[in-house]
């Protein structure tokens, strides 16, 4: 499958600026400037872009805590995103949800989640709005290795398969949910629990765009078809801790510098378009630049943002004494 | 106008504004029924004491789904639905089972709109069975709406009659907010005029049922029955109670009980939760705080023990309050002298 | 693998038990003197008693809402039980638990449950003391085809497989959970969900007392041995409705009478013993007759027991105000 | 005796009951952390603010449990093992989880014992952590208590302190009826001075952390010390106050309270969960009921609005009670006149 140009360059913007972003907050976190816990998507970037290639505004995503990624994926603006997490009133959610909840619902994002298996029964619900109101879309929930075990998750692969709906589930497969290896947590396979269900099982290497882009491509067209869900199996690696403050001290040292050293997937990304000549190294670096400075931009307008005001602490909430 | 259950006003709200907006849908374990049975017949239950019976048969299978015995995933399905332009109405059967999905109604469905701020509405009901009285033991009896209303973001409704239920489902369907809306499973057959066109009641208004001079009553749900069969009898001996029915615990109608204490004095709360934490608490803490001034007497709560429901019928009669025991509260709080006046 | 004619025996009494011990709460129930829930294992004999033929009491099972069979097969006493359910203070739980809460931990038996799923996250507890402690026990969760379907199981087949638990999960597939059919509720197998959770796979008619019998031997010794949990299939009907009251409309006519006729357990036992004369029929008829008389007694019993005494609402429960 | 944080002292009754009981076992995600992990350092976390670092290394894989994140399974574990000859220790990580396994708590381990007609006992301690002030929102910031105290069959603890955590832990691993065992995950830095050896704190017995004439302020957990700070600077103003901390919502020490606003007539709650049906409102009725007579003002409850957690700090400060507010509330029934009398 020939993926058109500006695809690609619209990916690869978006891959370069999860990366951005998330390198920046690892910075800015830091500084003790950004309040609570941020959980970074650093090299996973890959699978978010390569899922949301395929999907439109129209279309929706359930993330997790470990949403940045997803959102940016999903169309949602960096500014926005940035002052959320600083908590100032031109947040996206108005610095009332923070780097967990950002949501927006106008882009088919139904929002990071800070409940571990939140996300697949909310999907659920989104992939039956789609089916009843006949709008052709799809709902895709994001999760990880260690959400797979959530009774949640489990639940709403029967409960989709029941329904037949337009529902994908991605099993984003980072080794490790917090200090705890997917190896110990997960007994049997994700392809085997899939077929419990009666679910067609699709799995890639997440640090290879054009892996994800096809694998996903194909499970979405399977939901959009009317066939019922499908799970992807995303295999992938984090680049930083848990959250910020985690020193990995139960991963192999080393292990995190060989994966950022050979499993880029934006190395491989441009090595790959660069080489068969799908895009040319001018306009990638051309992209990397805007980000830097999009980032930079968005750093600087966080900071300087108003705080909610009092009166929005009792907004959006009908309160009874 | 026509004498109708309150099983038949349940089924009825569902009913009209099903057919108002297509948006609603239903789901739920058997609110159709007998789907994939050897009888092809799959409105065979209409729930699983029949409130939900018909609504299959009059908008099939793209307006009613029964689900599996999941309800973390179905609750949770019914708050994406809802905050991607469905309404659903979902039926959780016994309210007991909240303790399942928990997760899905308060961290979920209760929090999207303050949280995504004010980017979400998640016009979600869900329906659920409560109470005491039907011999149906621990796991099937309880009350529970303390907990919901502790939770910011619900709006909790426990209707008193056909009538109420009938008003307060078709305003829950209508609100933008997730609403848990409680249904007393011994209630079903109560039958009582109800308009058979659709109308609504709305949120956080109080309804008395009766005014009197003497003792204010605050009852919940079934309780305002057994409230005002209390109060018929007390009036015999003298003494007029008013009676309120807030009929939402969250919102709730602080105004109307601030001002029926202002005028009587005197305050007794019939809840039939658990003691700790529950609406009788609650009414009371508003009082001893706003109403201060006009108290006569100390606030008398008529609620169980703390403890399970128990399923022989002699223990579970003991568990529950009951009309006597409310006539003792309200002349026990119209004999009361300050011990300065005694 | 040859069956002692004393497990035998005891086997025949317990299924027989069970069944009259239904067919009369049946009928008792029909005068109204029994109040609340009442859920029926009769058609499903051959299930409880031929798992819990390789069982001892210090071994643990966690029943259903439909608990009566099991609790008969772990030797619970039916006077007891017809106690309890008649709500008098000679029941096994002193009247306070009723029909859906029959239990006798000093029997190994951890509760009739009447949350649907709430049983197998307390057997992989039970499982647990077993292994910590050492004590060569093993622990079996009864549940049915809709309860496979909640978090709570799925997740526990996971749970007893990351810890090794000496646990056995038995489904116990009569077709239907409440109205519903496992055909519509169930996506997949269970088959290939055991596989999702890297758990062995054991399947069985649940009307042939032998075929029970020596799968749940396989599966239990399996456990026992330390090989970690494995999942029993067991394939039933129920012969009444879900709950006393349940008119059935969504089952064909004279689908359940055929199968009384020519599925029955009883009979089949009965044919099978003395067909290869391990039993002869004079000792079946022998416990026909004991058994008979044991449930008249235990009714007539309860019915002349005491109600619990008013004090008994404020026991065994700490209670602040 | 030395100067423990908190952290320290749940972590040190951890190990001295494992020490001492071989039926304590303890399971929870990543309570010791690392497993299956390429550095092969099965110890690496200790729980995710390391409270339960070390005992892995100690106790080893047959008493240290991690377990797969899924919460219902694991809690409901917890309860089959302390129905079956363990003492389990579960952690729930953050109290806000509870919605992911209410049924294993609420349902089974609450029930057991009553509803089997006391033929079980279910020794199971949960821990987790609650309370707002770390900029964790909506999903990880919650008291909930109130819901817990709700439950009958559950007992209910509250730590103020690392002497209080310590001894009351203790205490709730011994005690044979399940426990909720809350951590405020703003205080495992605090210190003071804790004893070496094992102690437990009786359930059930309020702790005077001072006492005074004019006004009686209960407080719970993290409140404590917010109304014993509130406290120092009204003393200097002249109003002196008893500070309660009831330590145990359930059980809770009526008597206590009761005999402490016999005394001072003026009551203050300071309570940091939602404010629908939470220990404020169960204080305040109690009172409302059993001190009438004594009371001389209106009883003031201090605790955040009916809303989820913000999380910008500006607006979680705002959310949270805090000594200016209990001074405020103080001074305002101190200040009060009756209408009669003004
Ligand atoms: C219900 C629930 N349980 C536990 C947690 C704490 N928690 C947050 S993230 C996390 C690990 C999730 O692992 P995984 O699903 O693999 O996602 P990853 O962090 O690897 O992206 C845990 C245990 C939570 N937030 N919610
Ligand atoms: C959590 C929960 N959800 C729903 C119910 C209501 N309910 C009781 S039994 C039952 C059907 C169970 O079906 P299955 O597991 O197949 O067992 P069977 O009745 O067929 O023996 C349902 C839905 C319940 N008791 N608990
Ligand atoms: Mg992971
Ligand atoms: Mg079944």
């Amino acid at each position: 499958m020939q993926i058109p140009r500006e695809v690609l360059l619209r990916s690869y913007r978006a891959m370069r600026t999860i990366r951005d972003f998330e390198e920046r907050l690892h910075v800015e976190f830091a500084t003790g400037e950004i309040p609570g816990f941020v959980h970074l998507y650093c090299g996973e970037e890959a699978s978010g872009v390569g899922v949301c290639s395929h999907l439109k505004d129209t279309d929706t995503i359930a993330s997790t805590h470990r949403g940045h990624g997803h959102c940016i994926a999903k169309g949602v603006g960096v500014d926005g995103m940035m002052a959320e997490i600083y908590g100032r009133s031109t947040g996206v959610c108005r610095g009332k949800g923070g780097s967990m909840h950002i949501a927006d619902l106008s882009l088919g994002m139904l929002g990071a989640n800070g409940i571990v298996g939140g996300g697949p029964p909310l999907i659920c619900g989104a992939a039956l709005s789609h089916k009843v109101l006949k709008d052709g879309g799809v709902a895709v929930a994001f999760y990880g290795d260690g959400a797979s075990n959530e009774g949640t998750t489990l639940e709403s692969l029967n409960l989709a398969s029941v329904w037949n709906l337009p529902a994908v589930f991605v099993v984003e497969d980072n080794g490790y949910g917090e200090a705890t290896a997917s190896s110990y947590a997960c007994a049997g396979t994700q392809k085997d629990r899939a077929a419990g269900f009666g679910i067609p099982y699709f799995e890639c290497d997440g640090t290879d765009f054009f892996a994800v882009h096809e694998t996903a491509g194909e499970a979405i067209a399977h939901a959009r078809a009317g066939k019922g869900p499908a799970m992807v199996h995303v295999h992938l690696s984090r680049w930083y801790g848990h959250f910020e403050g985690d020193a990995m001290t139960y991963r192999a040292n080393g292990e995190v510098a060989k994966e950022r050293a050979e499993q880029d997937c934006l190395k491989k990304f441009r090595e790959k378009v660069t080489e068969i000549s799908l895009l040319d190294s001018a306009s990638l670096d051309e992209i990397d630049a805007s980000v830097r400075d999009e980032i930079e931009q968005a750093v600087i307008k966080a900071k300087a943002a108003p705080l909610p005001e009092p009166e929005a602490l009792m907004q959006d909430v009908y309160v009874s004494y | 106008m026509s004498k109708k259950s309150f099983r038949q006003a349940i089924n009825e709200a569902l009913r009209q504004e099903m057919r108002r907006d297509p948006r609603v849908i239903l789901m739920g374990e058997d609110v159709a029924g007998g789907q994939g049975g050897s009888a092809d017949n799959p409105d065979a239950w209409g729930g699983v004491l029949g409130v939900t019976k018909g609504l299959y048969t009059e908008f099939g299978a793209e307006r009613v789904f029964d689900t599996p015995i999941s309800e973390a995933s179905y609750i949770g399905a019914a708050a994406g639905a809802a905050a991607t332009g469905l309404r659903p109405v979902a039926e959780l059967m016994f309210v007991d089972f909240i303790g399942s999905c928990l997760d899905q109604v308060m961290n979920q469905a209760a929090k999207f709109r303050y949280m995504f701020g004010g980017k979400a509405r998640t016009p979600l009901v869900i329906r659920a069975m409560y109470g005491a009285g039907f011999s149906a033991a621990a796991q099937h009896s309880q009350a529970l709406y303390p907990l919901f209303t502790h939770i910011p973001g619900l709006k909790v409704v426990i209707p008193s009659s056909p009538y109420e239920a009938k008003g307060l489902l078709i305003e829950a369907i209508r609100d933008d907010d997730p609403v848990i809306f409680l249904e007393n499973k011994v209630m079903y057959d109560d039958e009582e005029d109800v308009p058979d066109d659709s109308y609504t009641i709305p949120f956080g208004e109080a309804n008395l049922t009766r005014e009197g001079d003497d003792v204010t009553i605050v009852a919940f749900g079934r309780m305002v029955n057994f409230a005002n069969q209390a109060a018929d009898r007390l009036e015999k001996e003298g003494i007029t109670c008013t009676v309120i029915d807030p009929r939402t615990t969250s919102p709730l109608d602080t105004g109307t009980i601030l001002d029926c204490v202002a005028e009587t004095g005197r305050l007794v709360i019939v809840d039939e939760s658990s003691p700790r934490c529950n609406m009788a608490t609650d009414v009371a803490a508003l009082v001893a705080e706003e109403a201060f001034d006009a108290l006569k007497a100390p606030i008398r709560r008529v609620t169980p023990p703390h403890t399970p429901v128990p399923f022989a019928s002699v223990l579970e009669n003991l568990y529950m309050p009951d009309p006597a025991r409310i006539e003792a509260a309200v002349k026990s709080v119209m004999g009361y002298k300050a011990k300065q006046e005694a």
